[in-house]
């Protein structure tokens, strides 16, 4: 199968004269080569998608073509000529933008700030600050950002903060727009705007490249499709020529299993925690809810409903009181994060940059962080366990690194994720919860980590997975809740569990008593 | 002068920064207690301040917020408070000025002067004198300030004369560990000195340590300056290293004080210039420049 | 969300920021109160007037420190820096009075402005161009600027010439409808440094380098540049007050601006500005130097702390301030 | 991937890394070099034990400093503090000293490093619970600290019992095979320093929160724990550098380590240890306290430059060291 679609590669024709063309393009870091010979046409009024495993070199590529690397080998041409950015400006110039897969935002400024930054409006000697931020409200809208013009980035919640980024990108008339896993932080209705978007710039001509793990989104989007593996070219199809399993194994180079795993059906163990009128912010979230051994709660809602809040004011890193929480037998009304840490309870953050991993570090001291207790019964740390630590949850995880002492900060996204997953578990938990577990995370690994969910609940542990995917909250849980405006609104169990079902109590402005229903 | 009416006494002094800037104020202090014992009508303000800048500060805010009859002050510098003095006189305040005098003299009503030339050129004449005119010497200097620069000066002019030959000078800030540390490499790097002149007491006894761990026995004389309680003691004990001192009695303050206060006490009114002169202290007379009490 | 919601919130947002904003004058407001109180006469027209004037010198250095702050720099040559531009002004005065007489003075002061200008420079190229930490870099200048004037002034002191005294005396004593012109001056340079900080594309960039100098490059920012320009603006508010420095002490010696680093850095602080950079309040800091300066001038007025723990008590009350300021202070 | 295939990644291609370690030792090489050009008594053993024996305090202190600085931290402190430590010791030295004889020493050395813990406990819990800047705080326990012992020595000095002096100057002046007291003492602090900051779970979590503490809050590591212990280090490690300092000269005044806190610092970044937390090199900082002392030595050694420039050639050196360790360390 896979060799018939070799075949057939690069056989098309090309109707118009590329844009952007990367001549044999390479990148090395060091020793390491992470990208080479890589050949691609990309044409105006085309939606061009790279797919590949994390790590594969998709953000490395996209680098290079946006003036925010330099290659080690290869050449660019533009409409025939040969060019070589400098750095991003150039690019930028020359009609190419990059919105980053992490944010690349300054958090002290302003949303009209950040879009402006660099190329800001000004009158006589002085910014033009109603004009931009006129200007960027428009945009906002656009890319359907609630966010406001006004308001600071980092208070933003991370999928704003995407938006904003995309936005922008869009603020200038560009020919060559690459979007690396804009998705990855967008739930359903933002992702729908945002292909309409893309519609939009490929009808007017100008040309998009697309990174995303989500299948699907490339399937309905794309007009072509590149596929890289270990920084290698396989090829480019146009993408009626392939379905989203072809996409799949080409990315792989074999063949895929099942993607989720079968399901545990309810339990009906005794909650090892149960949260009683859990309050955060000061009433701004409020929830209570149980979790019992051997099931995967899913937790879904829009973007904002609030399910990041509760859960990290359940674990004590937001201010939050409840009447009690009860977990593993321990009683806790005022969760504070060591407390709710050693009574078994760990949490896998969104936002993997900030909170998430040290990305200056080594591979050794992130994964350690949190287990340092459990690993090093002493004050003095086991270095020689800390490597073997660190081989297996390489293995394990199947992080691809070419050399162990490389920083956090140098792993492909997805990577990172797996990285960080890796380190949560390491504390050996009784109740995992995992804020979007697959941000990122390729097709491949994401049944790998379904499964290992699988395998953790088999084990009579709990899992709860919020996540903005719904295929993904269908396909994994056993009982979903739904927020909306920071409090409960729905509770779904067995074929319930759809995600008409989902969206709607997510939506639907049902009244306040609802609202406040237990869960 | 009546008896009834009330008077108030601002006293601005350097803070105790250092040894004898604390001295200063100890005196300062004590007076201040004794004045105001004495008479029960007069107030005495003492503000200290660590810089010239902040002493024009603490001038122009006693002036406008008391009816100063009397000033004494102790100048960082000359140049910089010439003027703000100036203005407090304007408003018929008496001023007497210790130590440093003001670059206009007129402005003053009472000067009771230190000579640090004097500190200085003595402590030079008797080295002169027992080295028989000749001989290698290192010199440690305090806080670039006008007080150690007449120190030097005085010292220097009178060395020139000689055939003393001054091998190094280098600034040691007043800070006993400093001159520790800059006599250690000065010992390190002239295998023979014949004497140390350290321009204030303070130093001299970071120097003596320095000298005493080397066990340097070519050093004849370790001389200071200042009249430290610490080195009269020594003196009077007959030192053989460090047989004199030169006073410079931080206590100047406080006599300066008593003479502006007999002003207001119905006493003879005093005016004009006492010089303190800085005779050598020696074991003879050592007794007169000891004041077990003091923390200098 | 609904669009009531939304438009419910922006208003609730700008009273957070703008009562955080407040938080060094509430400081403020509570240090005159307390001066008030211990000493009837800190209220005077004539205390008042002298502490304002008084506190122009950190408040027009402190005006450039915010900017170097919020790049994420930091200064700490300011006070020799200071002290060696004093020194510099006082000899050209000197040397060009006899010919130009009272014209000396703006020359004079001119040639100040250029080279403190371009004493910031070199610290600014130090550590752009060397990449070395802010820090290392102008605790280096600082000696070589001491050092500079230790020997400008042969370690005495160097005194501006009689002849210019008089015609120099009214920038730092005289008066524009009552209003001293230092405190004028400390307006202006504070509004223009404001207006360049928040009005200006300079500005923006100055705070985004600050904020995430890595955004700020790939947006096109040469955060070198923006962070040098920083430094030249540092070294022109210092000249600025080294001209108002002058007539008021006529005389630069190896001590003048010691530590007044320190007094800046806090003044900055206290006025609301991160160490850390990315955000920066001008009046803050004009507010900052007012407080060291009133709580400088209580304890001069106050008679009740011995001399010695003088900078204790201050120390403490700074701490209070700040800790105030926490509380009221969003977040 | 097989598990063939991950035995088979390198474990590290750590040649760079150790490269840019070893630049303030190159620093510190090239500048004894430099030293040994200028003077032929500067290799005299003599010359180098004292220059060796004499860094010791600033060795001591900063392995403190390092602790606070990996955590994004500042103390300003140091330098007051030890002379406040310095100043309680002597005085509970010679308070002890009619009852207890020569063993008042070691009984005082253990009140200093009381003393000294709790005046870091202090600091760190202004900061970490008053969530303040650690600027503003330590300047202001830095005029607390100074102001105390001012109080305490009455603006003069306060001197160790003449009984004691002997018994006690050893700690200082005397030696082991050799090798002077302080030096031992600074090896022993910094090999202890070097265990917990690389060797234990407390080491790991303080670079962890210097280099992003909310990383550091989501893996469950008490922030404001691990901040505040760092200054107990420091408080620690200022009483190690007082019960070194005594024996010395045998008294504290006001001036007692003054500006030690600016060569502190200077010494941690000199020695490779970043102002904005994150990465702490132990040995690097006693490099770094070498530096200065070497550089300094250098100085009164050589006979080039005039007594006022000297602070200007220090500057322009350290600004020289730090260039070169920039182009001979990694990026
Ligand atoms: N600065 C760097 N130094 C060393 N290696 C790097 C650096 N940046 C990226 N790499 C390596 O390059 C490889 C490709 O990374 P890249 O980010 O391009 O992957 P990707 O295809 O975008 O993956 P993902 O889907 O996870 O985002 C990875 O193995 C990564 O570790
Ligand atoms: N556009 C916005 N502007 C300002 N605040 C917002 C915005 N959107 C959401 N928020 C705030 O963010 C909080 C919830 O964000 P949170 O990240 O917890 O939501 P979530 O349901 O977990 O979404 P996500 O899928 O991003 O994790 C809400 O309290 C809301 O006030
Ligand atoms: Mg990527
Ligand atoms: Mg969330």
């Amino acid at each position: 199968m896979i060799s018939r679609l070799l075949e057939t590669s690069g056989a098309e024709n090309a109707p118009t004269p590329p844009v952007l063309h990367a001549e044999a393009l390479s990148k090395a870091y060091g020793p390491i080569t992470v990208l080479s010979d890589v050949t691609l046409d990309i044409r105006t009024g085309e939606v061009h998608a790279i797919i590949g495993e994390n790590g594969a070199g998709k953000s490395t590529l996209m680098k290079l073509l946006s003036g925010h690397a330099a290659p080690t080998g290869g050449t660019m041409a533009m409409a025939g000529e040969r060019i070589a950015f400098a750095d991003a400006v150039q690019a930028e110039d020359a009609g190419i933008v990059l919105v980053h897969q992490e944010i690349l935002l300054a958090p002290d400024l302003t949303v009209a700030q950040n879009l402006f930054l660099g190329r800001e409006l000004s009158r006589f000697f002085s910014v033009d600050d109603r004009k931009m931020n006129r200007r960027s409200a428009e945009v906002l809208e656009r890319v359907g950002s609630t966010a406001r013009p006004l308001s600071r980035v980092g208070d933003l919640p991370l999928a704003q903060r995407q938006l904003v980024q995309i936005a922008r990108a869009l603020l200038d008339d560009r020919k060559v727009i690459i979007l690396d896993e804009p998705t990855a932080m967008l739930a359903n209705d933002e992702v729908d705007a945002l292909l309409d978007i893309v519609r939009n710039l490929r009808a007017q001509g100008v040309a998009v490249l697309y990174i995303s793990h989500r299948l699907e989104e490339v399937e309905t989007l794309a007009d072509r499709v590149t596929v890289l593996r270990d920084g290698k070219m396989i090829g480019t199809w146009p993408a009626t020529e392939l379905d989203q399993r072809q996409m799949a194994e080409l990315m792989v180079g074999r063949e895929l299993s099942m993607l989720y795993p079968p399901k545990r059906g309810l339990s009906a163990a005794d909650p090892v925690l149960t949260v009683n009128d859990l309050s955060v912010d000061h009433g701004k979230t409020m929830g209570s809810f149980t979790v019992r051994p051997g099931e995967v709660l899913g937790i879904g809602g829009m973007i904002g409903a609030g399910r990041t809040e509760l859960i990290e004011g359940l674990m004590g890193l937001r201010p939050a009181q409840a009447d009690s929480i009860i977990l593993n037998g321990k009683n806790v009304t005022q969760p504070d994060v060591g407390t709710m840490m050693s009574a078994g309870l760990v949490y896998l953050t969104e936002d993997r940059k900030g909170k998430g991993l040290l990305l200056n570090e080594g591979l050794g001291p992130n994964l350690t962080l949190q287990a340092l207790n459990n690993l090093n019964p002493n004050v003095r740390l086991d270095r020689r366990k800390e490597t073997s630590t660190v081989r297996r949850a390489v293995q394990d995880y199947d992080i691809r690194v070419r050399t162990l002492s490389v920083e956090a900060g140098q792993l492909s996204g997805g990577n990172q994720q797996k990285l960080l997953l890796a380190k949560v578990m390491l504390a050996d938990p009784s109740v995992v919860i995992i804020d979007e577990p697959t941000r990122g995370i390729d097709i491949g690994n994401k049944s790998q980590i379904y499964s290992f969910i699988d395998d953790l609940v088999r084990a009579g542990k709990a899992c709860v997975v919020i996540s903005s995917e719904l295929p993904e909250l269908v396909g994994l849980s056993d009982r979903v809740l739904v927020m909306r405006g920071g409090r409960f609104v729905a509770e779904l169990t067995g074929e319930d569990i759809t995600e008409q079902n989902i969206v709607y109590a997510a939506a639907s402005s049902g009244n306040d008593t609802e609202g406040r229903k237990r869960a | 002068h009546a008896q009834d009416k009330e008077f108030t006494i601002a006293v601005s002094i350097p803070a105790a920064t250092h040894g004898w800037t604390g001295g200063v104020v100890y005196h300062a202090q004590e007076a201040e207690k004794q004045l105001e014992a004495a008479f029960p009508n007069i107030d005495v303000i003492i503000s200290t301040a660590s810089s010239a800048t902040a002493q024009v500060s603490s001038l122009e805010d006693l002036s406008a917020t008391n009816d100063l009859d009397a000033l004494v002050i102790l100048p960082f510098t000359s140049e910089e408070l010439t003027g703000p003095v100036e203005q407090v006189a304007s408003n018929g305040t008496f001023i007497t000025v210790v130590d440093r005098g003001l670059s206009d003299p007129s402005i003053q009503d009472l000067y009771v002067a230190g000579d640090n030339i004097a500190v200085g050129a003595n402590t030079a004449d008797w080295l002169v004198d027992k080295l028989g005119g000749e001989g290698e010497i290192v010199v440690l200097r305090g806080i670039p300030t006008v007080i150690d620069d007449e120190r030097i000066k005085g010292f220097r002019d009178v060395i020139d004369q000689s055939d003393i030959k001054i091998l190094d000078i280098q600034y040691a800030n007043w800070n006993q560990d400093e001159a520790f540390t800059l006599m250690q490499d000065y010992l390190g790097k002239y295998p023979k000195i014949d004497a140390v002149w350290a321009n204030d007491d303070d130093m001299l006894l970071g120097v003596l340590e320095a000298v005493d761990q080397a066990g340097r026995t070519d050093i004849k004389y370790a001389l200071g300056g200042n009249g430290m309680k610490q080195v009269i003691e020594m003196v009077k004990a007959g030192d053989e290293r460090t047989p004199i001192s030169t006073p410079y009695a931080p206590s100047m303050i406080a006599s300066a004080m008593y003479m502006t206060a007999a002003q207001f006490a119905g006493q003879a009114p005093m005016r004009g210039s006492f010089k303190l002169d800085a005779p050598l202290i020696t074991p003879e007379n050592a007794d007169q420049f000891y004041f077990p009490d003091s923390p200098f | 969300m609904s669009s009531a919601e939304i438009a419910a919130i922006p208003e609730n947002e700008g009273f957070k920021i703008r009562w955080g904003d407040c938080a060094p004058f509430i400081a403020l407001a509570l240090i005159i109160l307390l001066g008030a109180l211990i000493n009837s006469n800190f209220m005077s027209t004539n205390n008042i007037l002298n502490v304002i004037t008084r506190s122009a010198f950190i408040a027009i250095i402190g005006v450039g420190a915010t900017f170097v702050i919020a790049t994420g720099g930091l200064d700490l040559s300011i006070g020799s820096m200071m002290a060696f531009v004093v020194g510099i002004m006082i000899m050209a005065m000197n040397a060009l009075a006899p010919s130009l007489g009272a014209w000396a003075i703006p020359v004079g002061a001119l040639v100040a402005l250029v080279v403190g200008s371009l004493c910031g420079l070199l610290n600014g190229l130090i550590i752009t161009v060397g990449r070395i930490e802010p820090f290392i870099v102008t605790l280096g200048t600082m000696g070589i600027f001491r050092a500079l004037i230790t020997y400008m002034t042969d370690g005495g002191s160097l005194s501006i010439d009689r002849s210019l005294r008089s015609a120099y005396r009214p920038v730092y004593f005289g008066d524009f409808l009552g209003i001293p012109y230092p405190v004028i001056i400390t307006l202006v340079i504070a509004s223009l440094g404001a207006f360049i900080l928040y009005r200006t594309k300079y500005g923006r960039r100055v705070t985004a380098v600050g904020s995430n100098s890595d955004v700020a490059r790939f947006s096109g920012v040469h955060v070198g540049r923006v962070r040098t320009m920083a430094f030249v603006i540092q070294g022109f508010c210092v000249a600025v007050a080294a001209i108002c420095y002058v007539p008021r002490l006529g005389a630069a010696t190896p001590t003048t601006g010691q530590l007044w680093e320190l007094q800046v850095i806090t003044a900055v602080v206290i006025g609301g500005t991160l160490l850390r950079g990315g955000k920066a309040h001008i009046w803050g800091t004009v507010a900052g130097a007012l407080i060291l300066e009133v709580i400088a001038n209580v304890m001069v007025l106050s008679d009740m702390v011995s001399e010695y723990l003088v900078a204790a008590v201050q120390g403490t009350i700074i701490i209070i301030a700040m800790l105030a300021h926490r509380f009221t202070g969003p977040r």
